[in-house]
């Protein structure tokens, strides 16, 4: 701008009225730039339209972080701005902000002693390429670091009541988070880093605040921002941001945008919500879900307490018809036994008696009249045999008795004097009856008798032989 | 069963006993014919005596058998003596 | 054959133990004729008086059986004795 | 028969198992008439007894399990003996 | 044979001594003739008795057989002697 | 059935224990019936002493939950014990 | 919060822990009537602790100023407040 300045200064011969000159700068300016002409540049000073509903900004091109270093005035009036705002409106993603590189098309004027451009429309695609691009790269490179998960594997504590809130304070994003943790009645305690979220600050005042939040250390961070265009979030595609965002040493959630905003930011946080609101009832509904889980199980507990002391007066209601059970069972089984025994008491003494009585009936057979007969039968016979042999022996006696007989009649009949007679021998006797035996017994004259075996004869003795012996002449 | 005194005094026992001897005596043939007729007498006699004996003792038993088969309880014809 | 006195003091093993003496005698070969119709006698008595205590017995077991089946409580017949 | 004082100072474990060896006894072929009855006198008796055992006993626990159902803090019949 | 009666006094035994007695004498050469006849008389005369008593035996003993072998009870033939 | 002294020191699972004990003891056969009555009656006394402590637990819950669920900072009746 | 020392020794997890942990031993059956109210009192004292844990008081919010001039990375002097 400074250079501009002097550049007026050096024609010096002729010299133009103001109102001339700058006519003629008009003239020059518009023969330059007949038509509308496109330009694109990063958008500084933009400024809420004022209350005639022009709009102004400047667009510049940087050189290096430190500042623009060139610059052209913008102005969009009301008329234009209203159609370019209503040709926006299918593109929500996109938004003017501070910061944001845009190619818009508009007229070269020089006015009020300026060159500026009346702009008439803007290229959205043009805008939101460039950053669709920038973050590819920022998320590429993240991805290639490994960074992507990085926060996202630090486990987000059960109840996460000490809150670290990276925002803007007093921001509607701001309330609408601390509103959200204070209705849940929750004893959430909050650390509030304020933070610029827009706007060229806005990633050095981010980073300052998430280094204060990694030495306070709170259970979470939350990194919050209201809704806005793509455009307007472009701070949160960064990638010194996103590094810091992975660096964290607690989880850090975000909720950045609207609805449909995914922001590097988003991809490398621990949890990303839709908005900010979301992001708070997220904790909330962690906690109150670390609650109810403790409510549940107290409930739990007191309901299964009071069932097991139900179970356990059942089962010992059970225990107690058991043993009732038990013991009549036990009794019946008792009884039955011992029925069972005097059944058998009652079987085996009749059956014993039975048995006894087949056994003496047993022995009375045996008493056998018929075999006693027999055995008086064969006596007899014996007996008869006796008999018999009494009657042999009898007839045998007499046999022998006979036979002895015999035998001495025969020795009688031997020794029979008429036997001898038979055979001739002869008994002489004298006349008075002397036997005869030798000569000497008869003198001669004396009468002499003489019997034979048949008849006897008379005679004398004449005359008396001595005796010669001869033989058989004895008897 | 001619003399019924002395042969009822006499056991069967004793009677197979004398009747024995008496057989040995006339197989021993030392006995004269006197005395033959009147061993063989006695022998018969004490056949005649265990005989009868026998026959006593046979009725006894059926007797005693009968009586035993008889139904229990009503006394048979010998119960009474 | 009828002398109760000395039976009825005999036990019925006694008496069974006499009967199978008296039983293994008569089976025996040495037939004593004498002794024959007494020991009949004998084991006839025997035999009465065990039928007789086998009745007995019978009788007096059915009784008590009886008693046993009668209903609990109720004292049987002899439940008094 | 009816000889209760010692049976009644019998268990009636004591009483069965007696009754065992006389069932055991009676099983045995070789039965003794003599005592026959005598044996199954004493088995009734102890059978008696036993049953008596056993009603007497489901009386009790019959009592044990009513003051058991009784309501609680109210003392049974028996909660005083 | 000539005369019995003193025959009939004699034993089938006494019969048989004297008999013995007269071979003895038969056999002794001293006897004469005379009386040798005489004993071989009186020998015949023993011989014929003791003939006789044999014969009257065998008879009895036939008899007394006989009336064993009768049905008993029916006397035999020599009931009534 | 009344000796609540050593009852007294029972554990609750004890008591449980035991309880099953004898009713393991009922279901066997050989239990005589001369320990039937004095097993139940145990175990009456053992499930009467359950049931009490179930009462008192009961009670104990009731009273802790009932204590919870009073308003906070106010004290239940039995904060103070 | 207002209590106990005990209970503040605990962290939260470890409070849900432990009352989930007697839950299980509750659901379990393992618990026995003897252990029940005193398991059940430590619920109850686990639950207090959650419930004044998350529920007892407001909101506080703390401002923390990061140093807006101090490098970004470089820890302002406010950050430990």
């Amino acid at each position: 701008m400074a250079a501009a300045e002097q550049s007026t200064l050096f024609p010096t011969e002729h010299t133009f009225g103001v109102g001339e000159l700058t006519a003629s700068i008009q003239r020059a300016v518009a023969r330059a730039f007949p038509a509308e002409v496109w330009v694109r540049g990063e958008i500084n000073g933009l400024r809420a339209a004022g209350a005639n509903g022009h709009l102004y900004f400047s667009l510049c091109e940087r050189n290096s972080r430190r500042g623009p270093t060139s610059t052209l005035n913008v102005a969009l009036f009301r008329q234009d701005r209203q159609r370019v705002e209503h040709e926006l409106r299918q593109w929500p993603d996109f938004r003017l902000a501070d910061g944001l590189e845009v190619r818009i098309r508009g007229r070269v004027q020089y006015a009020y002693g300026r060159v500026s451009v009346v702009m008439s429309a803007v290229d959205p695609v043009h805008t939101l390429g460039r950053l669709a691009a920038a973050r590819d790269r920022v998320l590429r490179s993240l991805a290639a670091d490994g960074l992507l998960g990085a926060n996202g594997a630090l486990p987000l504590p059960l109840v996460p009541l000490h809150v670290g809130l990276v925002t803007s304070a007093g921001s509607a994003a701001c309330e609408d988070v601390l509103g959200e943790l204070a209705a849940s009645g929750a004893g959430f305690r909050v650390a509030l880093a304020d933070a610029r979220v827009q706007g060229t600050e806005a990633e050095a005042s981010l980073l300052r605040a998430l280094a204060a939040m990694a030495r306070l250390r709170p259970d979470v961070v939350l990194l919050v921002r209201g809704g806005g265009s793509r455009t307007d979030l472009s701070t949160f595609d960064g990638g010194r941001l996103a590094r810091a965002i992975a660096a964290m040493p607690v989880p850090v959630l975000t909720g950045i945008g609207h609805e449909i905003d995914t922001s590097v930011a988003d991809e490398v946080a621990h949890t990303s919500c839709k908005t900010p609101t979301a992001c708070a009832a997220e904790l909330v509904e962690r906690v109150l879900a670390a609650l109810r889980r403790a409510e549940t199980a107290w409930a739990s507990v007191a309901d299964r307490s009071a069932a097991a002391v139900a179970g356990a007066d059942s089962h010992l209601r059970r225990r107690a018809d058991l043993v009732a059970g038990r013991a009549s069972g036990a009794l019946g089984g008792a009884s039955g036994r011992l029925e069972g025994q005097a059944g058998r008491l009652s079987a085996r003494a009749r059956s014993g008696v039975t048995a006894t009585a087949a056994h003496l009936e047993g022995a009375g057979r045996r008493l056998d009249p018929g075999r006693l007969h027999g055995r008086l039968t064969e006596a007899e016979r014996t007996l008869v045999v006796a008999g018999a042999r009494s009657q042999r022996a009898a007839a045998r006696a007499a046999a022998a008795a006979e036979a002895a007989l015999e035998l001495a009649g025969a020795r009688v009949a031997a020794a029979d004097p008429a036997r001898a007679l038979a055979r001739g021998w002869s008994l002489t006797r004298t006349a008075d009856g002397r036997l005869v035996r030798r000569a000497g017994d008869v003198a001669p004259g004396d009468t002499l008798v003489t019997t034979f075996g048949e008849g006897a004869a008379r005679s004398t003795v004449t005359a008396t032989e001595p005796a010669h012996p001869t033989p058989g002449a004895r008897p | 069963m001619t003399t019924p005194d002395p042969a009822d005094s006499l056991t069967y026992a004793g009677a197979i006993e004398e009747l024995e001897a008496i057989l040995a005596e006339l197989e021993d043939d030392r006995l004269d014919v006197d005395h033959l007729a009147e061993r063989v007498g006695r022998a018969a006699e004490l056949i005649r005596l265990c005989r009868q004996r026998i026959a006593d003792t046979r009725l006894e038993v059926e007797r005693i058998v009968a009586d035993l088969d008889a139904p229990p309880g009503e006394p048979g014809p010998s119960a009474g003596s």
